[in-house]
């Protein structure tokens, strides 16, 4: 087994771990988290392929690479984005939760 | 010569490794958060310094050399103002326990 | 074989060009000119489209553009074909009458400073064009994601733009559920580069093999997907987010947005991939089409709120887009043909995106003058609003599929794809589908006509051009199923590589 | 197997280990802590795996920025931590279940490589001449997928005007509200005015060598962000108010750059997002300058948040 293969299935591992987080963490806060470790573990991917396609000189495959730093600054993004959604709804409800279950008001006015 | 060289490294990349591994048992040991500061800050300071010391040698020309220095200068200069923050919103605050 | 640029490519970079220079301009200029810009720039986005729609129409050749002349695999592509020119028309369509209706609620020049709503719903609005654009013209799968991306950061302020608790955690689960959806479509894409060493549609298409590695990559990139369209049980997100944002946001949303991931699922299956989905694959996707659809009904039928009946009504509608799959299966070769099936799939998909568009903003005209949209206390909404509530119903009877609607004509095309293949089952779920429409759309209209105890006062006026933007978009959606008198295989896709257009 | 192989078995346990404690800790606050440390770790992958460009893209970013971040939302909500309802054990086990499958399903696909591995380094190495670029990945950013960079610098301003949209309306055009110290500490106040001298000067010489270098306008712009964003916390300088004019040209002068050029590219080179010969290099690094700008305002108020007070 290649150094390569290597972090390609802790790639792997990490985006089962992050998806397990984000499905069972009911915290918003711990789901962006989670979101960020699985993203993680896919751009882990993507330097797996990067590296394994290494030879001739090539240290490696430099269009995966490409690919990563542009997803990186997209995750980025949204996790800021998430960041300001959850303390918003702190503001205005003095919790974060995505539980529907607290009395929402359907009547409210719309506008 | 070379060997001379290497032997330096290698010493001293060795030594500085040894106090990153007494100052992570010092982080996880001792009872404080003030205490744990000194670990750590020992770490910055004389681990890197020595790892940085043991690299110049093999720095790649003057640039290499003052580029791992200026790293070097970088960490102390952050890890000392980090400590002093999180020394003071200890004191401020008072340990957690 | 490689692609060159044909002529009139650089049709599709405008396509793409017009609305992100749009967003860009907008931050400077600052908000009072952004409704200027957006009104100049959403037509300009409609003639793009309706030049490059015209220009297949004639030519019958696919649209390409070869950006940077880098060739691909290295370089990007951009390609136009029957489906994408359609899709694009369309959306360009509901956009630019959804920004005429918008321009009440999201007067940028209504305050002497710039203003929060007007500012963001405008800019977002052009930032749902780029997206949308992109999405259909995109040949390669990472500019895809960029464009997936793209059209989530647009759609989810438009769902908290007023700012209520409840709608920010709407936007909040739509954005979680937006961003797995499209990190899941990224590991796809990795998977199949590491693959094939290319991303390029048509390349991909020819290259790609039965492979472990493809096929976990379809199943993410699927199942990603899908969450991004609320397909059922994926589909929580949907209704909170579409009922609680204003209506021209609501509209553009159900319309429009969902349709882009679901495009790139038919793009996977049919352009990329058509051998590989299989009998079993194509019948669990209609399968969860058939659970969206009886679960959106039953659950639209219990809803007291207008909004959220229509949102779940969406539901529904989505389940049957994702109908044509097993449909479309061919047993004897094993792959996914394109023929009546995806024509009536994605003339849904048209008629669904002007039909929602207008009852969801007839739903946010009979909220601003009734001042409710409880469902029970509707009575006299149709003589205080009459051509509202006819637009309505017209996108009622489009939902439905009575014809002449575009709703019928593509119905029709799929009950004959399933009655040609004999797949009764799932006739038997359309003819359902159709009942529980019926009756929900019956709950709501019969209450509407009633004449009330007393005439009801509108709380403001609506405006005549308000209610003409809706009438266009009804009338619009009855108009599609008139498209069975021209050659309706302006959509096929052709399997392999060239994705022709046929006249 | 040689012992950097060893040490590569360790440093993906610990990989592992720190990104499990990120899920599984009980306090947000320690699960954010734990997430810093992840990502400065993962940097050290990207360096093992030859990807420096990433290296410093995840270290700045992945780690530096989003970890800014979510501590300042983990401080903020710690206040407000409850013990919401545990998801019930067999519900876990289920999830468990299926992420392990995912997971191996993605393990098995990684592990059954094709025989010849395709790769498209050759033609982005034989092509890099007409660009007159050093760095592979500068010539695949800023030439061959040159649209999907700028249409992403499009995402990443849409995503602060979504953050922007969460502002009450009365404080739309005001200042952000990043929580800054009440009263710095005279040590806080030292770094600012020490580091971003420093930090400036790194952040250009990013940018600079970008070009045939790992580094570029990604990196540069972050370090100049976290420059902005200490002097802002240190209270040295207000965070400026969104409706600036100057604010809003800095953060669309890269992708309004990076439009024209391309659009020049139409006459000039006769494609979209072409380079003339000869001009490529120069052309492109006018564009990374343009962009590390855009990306260092972009990133500092999408991390300063959405707009607080009225604007006196």
């Amino acid at each position: 087994m290649s150094d390569a293969t290597l972090f390609g299935l802790c790639g792997a591992a990490l985006v089962g771990i992050g998806l397990y987080g984000l499905i069972t963490n009911p915290e918003p806060l711990r789901k962006i988290l989670a979101f960020n470790l699985l993203g993680s573990g896919v751009f882990l991917v993507f330097g797996f392929i990067s590296r394994r396609a290494a030879a001739d000189g090539f240290p490696g495959d430099p269009v995966p690479q490409a690919m990563v730093i542009t997803a990186i600054v997209v995750a980025f993004a949204a996790t800021a984005l998430a960041i300001a959604l959850v303390q918003r709804l702190l503001e205005q409800t003095g919790r974060a939760t995505l539980s529907s279950d607290e009395p929402v008001s359907a009547d409210k006015s719309n506008s | 010569m070379n060997l001379a060289l290497d032997l330096f490294t290698v010493s001293a990349l060795s030594a500085g490794a040894l106090f990153f591994l007494a100052g992570t048992v010092g982080l996880i040991r001792f009872p404080d958060p003030l205490t744990r500061l000194h670990a750590l800050t020992k770490v910055d300071n004389l681990g890197l310094g020595l790892i940085v010391l043991g690299l110049l040698p093999h720095a790649n020309g003057l640039v290499g050399a003052l580029k791992l220095v200026s790293i070097w200068l970088l960490v102390q200069l952050s890890g000392a103002i980090v400590t002093q923050l999180i020394a003071g919103a200890v004191r401020e605050r008072g340990p957690r326990e | 074989m490689s692609d060159a640029t044909t002529s009139g490519g650089i049709l599709l970079v405008l396509a793409i060009v017009l609305p992100a220079a749009g967003v860009l301009l907008s931050l400077v200029a600052g908000g009072r000119q952004v409704e200027r810009i957006a009104l100049i720039l959403l037509p300009s986005n409609l003639i793009v489209a309706s030049v490059i729609f015209a220009d297949l129409w004639r030519s019958g050749r696919q649209l390409v553009y070869i950006v940077g002349d880098w060739q691909p695999p290295l370089g990007i592509t951009l390609r136009a074909d029957g489906l994408s020119a359609a899709m694009m028309l369309t959306t360009a369509v509901v956009i630019c009458v959804i920004g005429m209706f918008a321009h009440a609620d999201f007067d940028s020049r209504a305050q002497p400073l710039e203003t929060r709503e007007p500012f963001v719903f405008w800019v977002m609005l052009m930032g749902i064009g780029c997206a949308m654009n992109l999405i259909f013209l995109g040949g390669d799968l990472f500019t895809l994601y960029v464009a997936l991306e793209l059209l989530t950061f647009a759609a989810v302020p438009l769902v908290c733009l007023d700012g209520r608790a409840e709608t920010i955690q709407a936007a909040l689960r739509y954005l979680l559920f937006a961003l797995l959806g499209s990190i899941l479509y990224l590991v796809g894409t990795a998977l199949l580069y590491g693959s094939y060493a290319t991303l390029d549609i048509v390349l991909l298409s020819q290259r790609v093999r039965m492979e472990t590695a493809t096929l976990v990559a379809a199943v993410l990139m699927t199942v990603g997907l899908l969450a991004k369209t609320a397909l059922f049980p994926l589909h929580l997100w949907l209704p909170p987010a579409h009922a609680g944002a204003p209506a021209s946001a609501s509209a553009v949303l159900s319309a429009v947005v969902v349709k882009g991931s679901f495009f790139l699922v038919v793009r996977l299956w049919f352009g990329v991939m058509p051998g590989m989905l299989g009998f079993a694959g194509a019948q669990l996707i209609g399968a969860l089409g058939a659970g969206a659809i009886i679960f959106g009904s039953v659950v639209a039928l219990q809803q007291k709120r207008l909004k959220l009946l229509i949102a779940y009504s969406t539901v529904a509608q989505i389940g049957y887009l994702f109908l044509m799959f097993p449909l479309a299966f061919d047993p004897v070769s094993a792959q996914l043909k394109s023929g009546g099936a995806l024509t009536g799939g994605m003339l849904l998909a048209m008629s669904h995106a002007t039909a929602k568009a207008a009852m969801f903003m007839a739903a946010g005209l009979i909220y601003a003058g009734l001042g409710h949209d409880r469902v029970a206390e509707l009575g006299g909404a149709a003589r205080a609003l009459p051509m509202t509530m006819f637009a309505f119903a017209i996108g009622g009877v489009c939902l439905i599929g009575l014809p002449p609607s575009g709703g019928f004509l593509a119905k029709w095309l799929l009950l004959d794809a399933a009655v040609a293949s004999g797949q009764w089952p799932w006739v038997l779920v359309m003819l359902a589908g159709g009942l529980f429409t019926s009756g929900y759309m019956f709950i709501v209209l019969s209450r509407a006509y009633q004449s009330p105890s007393e005439p009801v006062k509108l709380r403001v006026a609506v405006p005549k051009y308000r209610e003409a933007a809706v009438l266009t978009l009804a009338v619009l959606s009855l108009l599609l199923g008139l498209v069975a008198l021209g050659p309706v295989d302006v959509l096929q896709v052709r399997p392999g590589a060239t994705m022709a257009v046929l006249r | 197997m040689t012992i950097l192989f060893f040490a590569d078995v360790g440093l993906v346990l610990l990989v592992l280990a720190i990104g499990a404690s990120t899920i599984f800790v009980r306090k947000a606050f320690d699960a954010v802590i734990a997430f810093v440390v992840y990502g400065l770790l993962l940097a050290i992958v990207w360096v093992r795996l030859s990807a420096i460009d990433v290296a410093l893209t995840e270290a700045a970013i992945g780690g530096g920025m989003t970890g800014m971040l979510l501590l300042g939302a983990a401080a903020r909500l710690r206040s407000a931590e409850l013990d919401s309802p545990r998801i019930g054990l067999r519900v876990r086990l289920a999830a468990g279940f299926f992420c392990a499958l995912v997971a191996s399903c993605l393990a098995g696909a990684l592990l059954l490589s094709p025989k010849a591995i395709p790769t498209l380094a050759p033609a982005v190495m034989e092509n890099l001449v007409h660009t007159g670029l050093g760095n592979p990945v500068a010539g695949v950013l800023f030439a061959y997928r040159a649209l999907d960079t700028m249409l992403e610098k499009v995402v990443l301003l849409l995503a602060l005007l979504g953050v922007w949209s969460l502002a009450p309306n009365d404080a739309w055009n005001g200042i952000p509200g990043l929580r800054v110290y009440e009263r710095p500490s005279s040590t806080l106040t030292f770094l600012a005015q020490v580091l971003p001298p420093v930090g400036i000067v790194v952040g250009i010489y990013m940018c600079w060598v970008g070009a045939n270098e790992p580094g570029g306008a990604f990196q540069g712009g972050t370090i100049l962000a976290a420059m902005w964003l200490l002097v802002i916390v240190a209270r040295l300088e207000r965070a400026p108010s969104i409706g600036q004019p100057w604010l809003r040209i800095g953060l669309v002068v890269g992708p309004i750059t990076f439009l024209a050029v391309g659009l020049a590219g139409l006459v000039l080179a006769n494609a979209f997002l072409g380079y003339p010969p000869g001009y490529a290099k120069a052309l492109i690094v006018a564009i990374e300058v343009t962009l590390t700008i855009s990306i260092a305002v972009a990133l500092t108020m999408l991390a300063a948040g959405p707009p607080k007070q009225e604007q006196q």
